[in-house]
């Protein structure tokens, strides 16, 4: 990982698995090893199912009912999040390691003023007063680009657009000046014009506060232009890691090649033609294949592929990628 | 047509309503006030006769309802045959003290399960939800007038309050702050036998509708913010849960009136209580349509001012917007 | 944590159905249960308290307990000691008819004639209660359920139709429940009471209670299960199946009803104790289970006399079987909205 | 939440209102006796002034006005604030002289001449003297008031008349001889003419004297006056500064400064405030809360007192009511077996009455086997057999008319149908429910399927008294007086109250017919003696042909705080309060109870 | 505004649809215009595609369309018959004319029914006898490319995507002319989301199906459909050929709407190397 500082959050082969009522164990995250550097804004790349909110999750310890951390370590400036008392945590949530939630219009409570929920925020992490709450909130909501926030400060969740809904969302994930920020699909709820404007704001946000983003999103399109470095996961693994351009550019993964050329073709086509995509679904991590998890669909499997899941390789230099591929 | 409107035209339709079906069903029931009379030897049958004729028992149905009516756009609400006034002043002397009874108890009830109902939704399956479980079974399970006397025994035994009645007989006698002190000797105990029997239901109902609104997403974004367990439940959970408790609430002010009856029966409390249930088996009939009508009229307002309470809290409700478009 | 408790669940469930049916079972084979006719009358023992299961006398240990009779003294009664009766398992007395069909006299203990074992004590007429909470049981614990879900069952379809169909019929149909919350159901029972027949059979006794609780109760399950409802109506299925050409009934049944089974459950758990309560207040009516036959409400009507409850305190014994029963039934009301929920 | 705090803001308003009341002005010391008044002097009393009595009501009173009121609560606060020409002392169960200091009767018993006393006033310091009492029977025997005590002054369908003869001497004139007619004059309270003419003479006379009326607009004779009423809660009545008793010491009555009526609601309530000592005095305690406030009472001190069988009498009673044209044909067919004399025989023998006394009264009752229990020592006939109970005698009985059993010991009659009838009784009445509870046990041993309905008191009247929809009732009665007269209606077969068959145009039976005669002419004996006779016979007659099957009558239980002096009960009502003008606290000024 | 004259062979004519909804409030009631005089037209076999904001009133015209609302005013126009017209019984054989696909397949299926109750439901609505239902469940379920193993499964433990194909798979029980594809590609991952459009575009293929495609993906109304509507607050703004709207837009709302699609593709394309 080449990122510009010194490492803020390390994730050391963790493993998440869920339990269900029957008793049978689903792995969601399987060995996984990832670090974010401060002020790095970091992409994981996967479709719907491989994990990537479960990882989310993890580095808030924020798991639903039923899923627990098996094994390894979140690391957040040394200390492992993993074993903090639930009070360390309310200290560190909201305050140190933030997140701006997948559905905006789920994610509000219908019932507060968006403002006084921005400023719960500040409540429970920074000793303000009433009035200096109230005036910062006011200025977070110009910060994430509202123009009267004073109006916005008492509309309530409804009255607003989905894209108003996420930008309160933000700023209240931001409002303590966290360390790090971690967007679930933070645009995939929203209309075209808007997830333009989100992804921007995230940029700015970096920008201005040198705050470390972790993004989650399947569509690489959303990467271009403002990520520093991606990890693509598959079925509870990431697969490659790399810089974003070198990704996008040269994706070495067969999965992540078939993601990037979907993407690349998605706009422009004539009418009618037929979409690209990835033959099948990813597999169901009650049975997730003993080999590579990626081979059912992939182009270019080989025989080894069935038979071990691939270690990471490195072909190139800082480009570690899970594919036999390249190695053995 | 406004909400208020429609609202306005049901509550008079409802108010007609149950005037209509107070008077047969009070036709439904057997005997009059005077048959207590047939027992004593000494009174003949003429005299009865005479009272009934007197009071306008002896005419029929409708025409007492037309006359009833007639009174009760006067405000008399009838006339009571065993006082001897009009019904209306006789009901508002006593309404006044069931209100006094059945607010401080609503107000406590409410004060103590809402808390108690997060708690045991936030912890569920813990000590106190376990606890909450068992009592509130306990409650429900026993009838309240048996849980009344326990309370009553208990406080007569150890002369913890007062075990009747709203004020001790030298009231006058004393000071503002100590007729005050009095006042709230009297009332701590029928306010507590409320308080137990509903805080059993509402408790349950404020568990479950937390527990409901404990999953939503938002809950859990507000957690993963770090605002803390306390905060979280009483300030995002709460006003949330409050929609279905809302209308519970409605229930119990919509049952201000009635709920306390028993209670203020077997306490003595000067309300309506004991004078309507008085008056029903007395068949001092015009007393209990009036208490009727007067608690139907609360149910009216309560049941409004919950529509109106769930529109206040609910900002979605409120401003009238959803799922357009 | 969280992972356990879900797994626990089903096993809760499992265990709570288990209990439950053990009671019943328990209320139903009452005659067998119980030790005496709950109807017989030991009018040398009124108010006798619970008799004390010994094994000890004076001089050694006995494995099979044994009881001394009670002789009444000046304020109540004491243990003669001058003969112990010990307890035997499986003894002829009173003849009752077991699970309804055939005549015996088997009991699943008892002490010989003349000692007493009066487990629970004895009520005015020297009664024994144990005897009668096992019988008073089987009226009570049935007459509640078949009343809750009568109740229920009226409660839903109003609530249902006032919910989905909104508009006038709602107005209509929640004023009613309105009217019903507001009128003086004194007056109707004691009108009831007056239509019918002096006598009522036991059968039809239990129709009664049942069709009067139900026709008073609706009202409140109504108007949650019309919120229920109001908030179901709108989901995208329903409006799906709509356009299927879905008729308001099949709507109704296949979609929204579903939705109501929590609100139902939870309000079932709740209202089963309260109605096997209300027949205290019903008999003040003669509308309850009249002697000499038992049931939990009218035992419990006794205590209505101050100094019934507080000179003879077991005679809560079938307020302590209501509270076991609807503890039972609330826990498993719970666990299974739980379940359906997190389905 | 904001409607809370508004709430509690609207709890603190109501509060206020409710504790907004007036304050006390102390009572004005007892004047000294006057010189011209005519007082009466209680020989054998004596206690000291002050303090209050506060007294426990099961109800409220619903009027202040004696004419018209009915319920016994009102009654017993009526009964403190006034006072009778004649009054019967509830201790030796005679009658002696109260506003009236003395009255002649004619030789034939029809004439009474009253003279009153002079100079004494009513509680508001206006003067008593005959116009008052001929306004007061005016009122009684007005049609157009209804007044339930009109009935008392109408013998044999004709009132008795009054007349003034000088300013303190009244005579009442009888339609015929009349035995111990002096007893009616206690409970006619003498009204004050000065004030209630004005609403009678208007025809508001009913609406007079309301418990809305000021203190000021009532006045009565009585030992106290009105000083407050608190709906609901309470009425305060005080020293009437003008009472026409004094004690032994010459020192005017009553001794009490003021007396409370507590509204408690109901019997459970009556008990548990007494026994919290928030009330000094209570009356008509049942055997269970007795022996609860003596065994367990945690009164610091109390005085109970067991004053033996009371005068209410309990029975079985079957219909025999003429049921033509009333569409009861099932009831129809079963009064061939209540009218059989042996079948009532056969249950009055099957009947287990120590079982009642000891279940039902915790043995503080007495068996009965007649309508006049040993609590009326004036007229009890001592010759009525008491039978034991014997099960055999009862089967012979119906074996001899006629019945037989099944082999499941079912009891047939001769057309062989079961024998099976209902017994309906008060709901509200824990006793009778019991009695009918044992007596359904004791009539299944014969065979007979009884089933125990409990009804409403209202409804329960209302099938007694009206629709004869009902087998057999268990009831109770008795209660008001010693004297036979109060039973003319029970016993005499045009009587309202001749429960078992009502409303007979002449005597069905010849028992009945010769009951008619001897109670016809027990009213008219003036001698005690040959009354005596004559109502024993009365009772002999009863007893063996029971229209009525007795069960038993409760002891009169009473208790009061240990503090209070001249507490001495009577059988008859009102047990505790009828000498009110002498109870005093003993030891000091203050109130024994607790507050 | 262009329109395209295709009326000779229109499958479908909307014209003045008006729907407005009535809110209750405490003391007066508000109106709110969802939609005002919108007019269009289908071609048989053709998509039209509703591009809007959210909030536009592209549901609405949806749900109008696909006869689970009924209009305040306008007509619609399948063949010769005025459906809007109809009373809710005459209006039943029409209903298996047009379908609606849900953009949530979560929110459109009762979760507590398994996928086989799912899909037969508008056959058991339409009172099939079972033998008929079951076949005609395994066909669709087969055609929509899920296997008719496992459909006694409940809804909830299906994927987004074969949820989704679960959805079309009960859209065509009933072999209907014109799907309402409501947002039915959005929140679905690119690959399900390309596996769903190319199943869609082969069922058009198929059986020859006319399509109302709401949508507010630029990339998705791109590929699949025809003639592009844009709507904003309630009306039709700007309407014409795919290809027009794309190279050319005139009104501004079509042009942000567009652009932004652009834009993203321009980010990558910029990294990647690859041209447009």
């Amino acid at each position: 990982m080449d990122g510009t500082g010194k490492v803020l959050v390390a994730v050391r082969g963790l493993s998440v698995a869920y339990t269900l009522a029957n008793g049978s164990r689903i792995p969601a995250v399987d060995d996984l090893s990832l670090a974010i550097g401060s002020e790095e804004i970091v992409g994981i790349l996967g479709e719907s199912g491989c994990g990537k909110s479960t990882l989310a999750n993890a580095l808030l310890r924020l798991l639903p009912a039923g899923a627990v951390c098996e094994q390894g370590e979140i690391l957040f400036r040394g200390r492992n999040l993993l074993r903090m008392s639930e009070r360390e945590l309310r200290a560190i949530r909201g305050r140190e390691v933030t997140f701006v939630p997948q559905d905006p219009a789920l994610s509000l409570n219908p019932v507060l003023s968006v403002g006084s929920q921005v400023a719960e925020i500040l409540r429970a992490h920074l000793p303000l007063g009433r009035k200096q709450r109230r005036a910062r909130v006011l200025e977070l909501l110009g910060e994430v680009g509202f123009v009267r926030p004073e109006e916005i400060y008492d509309a309530y969740p409804h009255q607003l657009s989905g894209g108003q809904r996420q930008r309160i969302a933000i700023a209240q994930a931001v409002a303590c000046r966290p360390a790090l920020l971690i967007a679930d699909e933070p645009t995939s709820k929203l209309d075209a014009p808007l997830q333009e404007e989100i992804v921007a704001l995230l940029a700015q946000i970096r920008r201005k506060h040198g705050t470390a983003i972790l993004v989650i999103s399947h569509d690489p399109a959303m990467f271009a232009g403002f990520i520093d470095s991606i990890a693509v996961m598959y079925a509870g693994k990431i697969v490659e890691i790399g810089n974003t351009a070198q990704i996008l550019r040269q994706p070495l993964h067969p999965y992540t090649q078939a993601l990037v050329e979907m993407a690349k073709s998605a706009v422009g086509a004539p009418v009618r033609t037929h979409f690209a995509s990835i033959e099948g679904e990813s597999p169901n991590p009650a049975a997730f294949p003993v080999g590579c998890r990626f081979e059912p669909r992939c182009r270019e499997r080989m025989e080894i592929c069935v038979q071990r899941y691939p270690p990471s390789f490195v072909p190139m230099p800082a480009r570690p990628v899970s594919c036999f591929k390249y190695g053995e | 047509m406004s909400y208020l409107v429609r609202r306005l035209v049901r509550g008079i339709l409802l108010l007609a309503g149950v005037s209509v079906l107070c008077f047969l069903f009070t036709e439904m029931a057997p005997g009059s006030f005077f048959d207590e009379m047939r027992v004593n030897p000494q009174i003949s049958p003429e005299t009865i006769a005479g009272l009934r004729a007197q009071h306008g028992l002896d005419q029929p149905l409708v025409v007492r309802y037309g006359r009833w009516v007639k009174s009760a756009l006067h405000a008399d609400l009838g006339y009571s045959i065993a006082y001897n006034t009009p019904v209306a002043p006789l009901l508002w002397s006593r309404a006044k003290n069931t209100l006094l009874l059945t607010l401080t108890a609503m107000v406590l009830t409410w004060g103590i399960s809402l808390p108690l109902g997060l708690w045991a939704a936030a912890k569920r399956g813990g000590v106190l939800d376990r606890a909450i479980t068992v009592i509130s079974s306990l409650l429900i399970a026993v009838p309240e007038i048996v849980i009344a006397l326990a309370l009553l025994a208990t406080a007569a035994r150890w002369r913890l309050t007062p075990v009747g009645g709203m004020v001790s007989s030298n009231f006058e006698e004393l000071s503002g702050w100590e007729q005050f002190r009095d006042v709230v000797a009297h009332l701590t105990l029928p306010v507590v036998i409320l308080v137990l029997c509903e805080s059993a239901v509402i408790v349950r109902h404020v568990r479950a509708s937390v527990l409901e609104v404990l999953g939503a997403s938002y809950v859990q974004t507000a957690r993963g913010l770090g605002i803390s367990r306390g905060r979280l439940l009483f300030r995002h959970v709460l006003p949330v849960a409050a929609n279905p408790a809302i209308s519970l609430f409605g229930f119990s002010l919509a049952g201000l009136i009635s709920g306390s009856m028993l209670v203020e029966v077997i306490c003595g409390w000067p309300g309506l209580g004991p004078l309507v249930l008085d008056a029903t088996f007395s068949r001092d009939l015009y007393v209990v349509i009036g208490g009727i009508m007067f608690s139907a009229l609360f149910m009216l307002g309560g049941n409004m001012v919950a529509d109106i309470m769930l529109m206040v809290s609910d900002p979605r409700i409120r401003t009238g917007a959803a799922d357009a478009g | 944590m969280q992972v356990r408790v879900r797994c626990k669940m089903s096993g809760k469930i499992t265990w709570l159905i288990i209990l439950l049916v053990g009671l019943h079972l328990l209320l139903l084979l009452a005659g067998f249960v119980a030790p005496y006719d709950p109807a017989a009358q030991n009018r040398e023992l009124p108010y006798a308290p619970p008799t004390r299961l010994h094994l000890w006398d004076s001089s050694r240990f006995h494995l099979r307990p044994f009881v001394y009779p009670w002789s009444p003294v000046d304020d109540g009664y004491r243990e003669d000691r001058s003969q112990a009766y010990p307890v035997h398992a499986f003894v002829r007395g009173d003849s009752y008819r077991f699970l309804g069909l055939f005549e015996s006299n088997l009991h699943l203990f008892g002490v010989e004639n003349p000692g007493k074992c009066l487990l629970l004590g004895a009520d005015a007429f020297g009664r024994d209660e144990f005897s009668r909470v096992l019988y008073g049981g089987q009226i009570s614990v049935a007459a509640g359920i078949v009343a809750t879900a009568v109740t229920l069952f009226v409660g839903s379809v109003i609530g249902v139709v006032a919910g989905y169909y909104g508009g006038w019929i709602d107005e209509t149909l929640m004023g009613t429940t309105e009217l019903f919350l507001s009128l003086p159901w004194l007056y109707f029972l004691l009108g009831v009471r007056a239509f019918l027949p002096l006598h009522v059979s036991a059968v039809r006794t239990f129709f009664l209670l049942t069709c009067v609780i139900g026709l008073i109760g609706w009202a409140r399950p109504a108007r949650l299960v019309r919120g229920v409802v109001l908030s179901s109506r709108t989901r995208n299925y329903v409006s799906a199946a709509r356009g299927f050409g879905g008729a308001d009934f099949y709507l109704l049944r296949r979609h929204i009803a579903p939705e109501t089974f929590g609100v139902l459950l939870t309000q079932a758990a709740m209202l089963v104790p309260r109605y096997i309560a209300a027949e205290v207040a019903l008999s003040f009516f003669g509308l309850g289970v009249n002697e000499p036959t038992a049931s939990w409400g009218n035992m419990l009507s006794a205590l209505q006399q101050y100094s019934v409850l507080i000179s003879y305190g077991w005679l809560l014994a079938p307020a302590a079987a209501l509270f076991v029963t609807s503890v039972i039934y609330y826990l498993l009301a719970d666990a299974l909205h739980s379940r359906l929920e997190s389905r | 939440m904001n409607v809370i705090a508004r709430l509690s803001l609207l709890v603190c308003l109501l509060a206020g209102v409710c504790v907004a009341g007036a304050s006390s002005a102390e009572n004005p010391a007892p004047e000294n006796p006057g010189k011209n008044e005519e007082l009466q002097r209680v020989a054998d009393t004596s206690g000291r002034y002050g303090g209050h009595l506060t007294v426990g009501q099961r109800a409220e009173p619903k009027t202040l006005n004696p004419v018209i009121a009915t319920d016994a609560v009102s009654r017993e606060v009526i009964g403190r604030l006034n006072a009778d020409l004649i009054e019967i002392n509830r201790a030796t169960q005679q009658t002696e002289p109260a506003l009236a200091k003395s009255w002649k009767t004619s030789a034939d018993g029809r004439i009474f001449t009253l003279q009153l006393r002079r100079g004494i006033r009513f509680s508001d310091g206006h003067a008593f003297d005959a116009d008052d009492v001929i306004f007061s029977f005016a009122v009684y025997m007005d049609e157009n008031i209804d007044s339930p005590q009109r009935d008392l002054l109408i013998i044999d369908g004709k009132p008795m008349t009054v007349a003034k003869i000088g300013p303190y001497t009244v005579r009442f004139t009888l339609p015929r001889p009349y035995a111990a007619a002096e007893r009616i004059f206690d409970g006619l309270a003498m009204l004050p003419r000065h004030l209630l003419e004005k609403p009678y003479r208007e025809g508001k006379f009913a609406q007079a004297w309301s418990l809305n009326a000021q203190p000021s607009e009532i006045a009565g004779l009585g030992p106290f006056r009105l000083k407050q009423y608190v709906p609901g809660q309470r009425i305060v009545a005080e020293r009437n500064p003008y009472y026409w008793k004094v004690d032994r010491d010459n020192h005017r009555l009553p001794y009490l400064d003021e007396m409370v009526f507590l509204f408690v609601g109901t019997e459970n309530a009556q008990v548990l405030r007494f026994e919290a000592g928030e009330t000094d005095i209570i009356s008509r305690l049942s055997s269970e809360n007795f022996n609860l406030l003596a065994h367990e009472g945690t009164r610091v001190s109390s005085q109970l007192a067991d004053l033996g069988p009371s005068l209410e009498y309990n029975f079985v009673v079957f219909n025999q009511n003429d049921l033509t044209g009333k569409k009861l044909d099932a009831i129809a067919r079963k009064q061939v077996w209540f009218r059989d004399l042996k079948f009532r025989q056969a249950v009055n023998a099957a009947i287990d009455r120590d079982g009642i006394v000891r279940l039902v009264y915790g043995t503080r009752g007495t068996p009965l086997w007649g309508n006049v229990g040993p609590g009326n020592k004036l007229w009890i006939n001592q010759a009525i057999s008491h039978p034991q109970r014997s099960l055999e005698t009862a089967r012979q009985l119906l074996k001899s008319a006629g019945f037989s059993w099944k082999t499941n010991g079912e009891l047939v009659d001769g057309s062989g149908e079961t024998v099976d009838f209902t017994i309906v009784t008060s709901s509200s009445n824990a006793q009778r429910m019991k009695m009918a509870t044992l007596l359904q046990d004791d009539l299944s041993h014969l065979g007979m399927q009884v089933h125990v309905v409990p009804l409403e008191f209202r409804a329960l009247i209302d099938r007694v008294f009206q629709s004869f929809d009902y087998d057999a009732a268990i009831m109770g009665l008795g209660g008001g007086d010693a004297d036979p007269n109060p039973e003319m209606n029970v016993w005499m077969s045009s009587g309202t109250s001749h429960l078992w068959n009502l409303g007979e145009k002449q005597p069905a039976t010849d028992w009945e017919r010769e009951i008619d005669q001897l109670m016809q002419r027990q009213m008219v004996e003036l001698d005690y003696n040959q009354r005596k006779r004559t109502y024993d016979r009365v009772q002999q007659i009863i007893s063996e042909n029971l229209p009525f099957i007795f069960l038993a009558t409760p002891n009169t239980l009473a208790g009061a705080d240990g503090r209070l002096g001249n507490f001495h009960p009577a059988v008859l009502d009102p047990n505790t309060l009828w000498n009110a003008d002498e109870l005093y606290i003993r030891g000091g000024l203050e109130n024994a109870g607790t507050r | 505004m262009s329109r395209e004259p295709e009326s000779q062979n229109a499958f479908l004519r909307v014209s003045g649809l008006a729907k407005r909804y009535v809110r209750g409030g405490l003391w007066r009631e508000r109106v709110v215009e969802a939609v005002r005089g919108v007019d269009f037209e289908i071609a048989a076999g053709r998509t039209l595609a509703l591009v809007g904001e959210s909030g536009s009133g592209k549901s609405t015209v949806a749900r109008c369309v696909a006869l689970l609302e009924k209009s305040d005013a306008g007509q619609i126009w399948i063949g010769d018959t005025d459906i809007a017209s109809l009373s809710l019984s005459a209006l039943l054989p029409w209903r298996t004319q047009v379908q609606m696909v849900f953009q949530d397949a979560v929110t459109s299926m009762n979760p507590r029914f398994t996928a086989a109750e799912a899909v037969e439901e508008p056959l058991l609505i339409m009172g099939k006898d079972e033998a008929l239902r079951r076949e005609t469940v395994r066909s669709s379920v087969n055609e929509v490319g899920l296997s008719v193993d496992g459909i006694e499964r409940s809804v909830m433990q299906f994927s987004g995507g074969q949820r989704q194909r679960l959805a079309i798979a009960r859209a065509l029980t009933v072999r209907p002319k014109l799907l309402v594809l409501d947002e039915a590609l959005t929140g679905l991952d690119l690959s399900t989301q390309g596996q769903i459009a190319n199943l869609l575009l082969d069922l058009q293929a198929a059986h020859s199906l006319t399509y109302l495609l709401i949508s507010h993906d630029p990339a998705v109304v791109g590929r699949m459909a025809d003639v592009i509507a844009v709507m904003a607050g309630g009306r039709i703004v700007e309407m014409g050929s795919t290809a027009e709207m794309m190279t050319a837009p005139k009104h501004e709302e079509t042009i942000r709407l567009l652009r932004s699609a652009r834009a993203a593709q321009t980010n990558l394309a910029a990294i990647t190397g690859a041209s447009l």
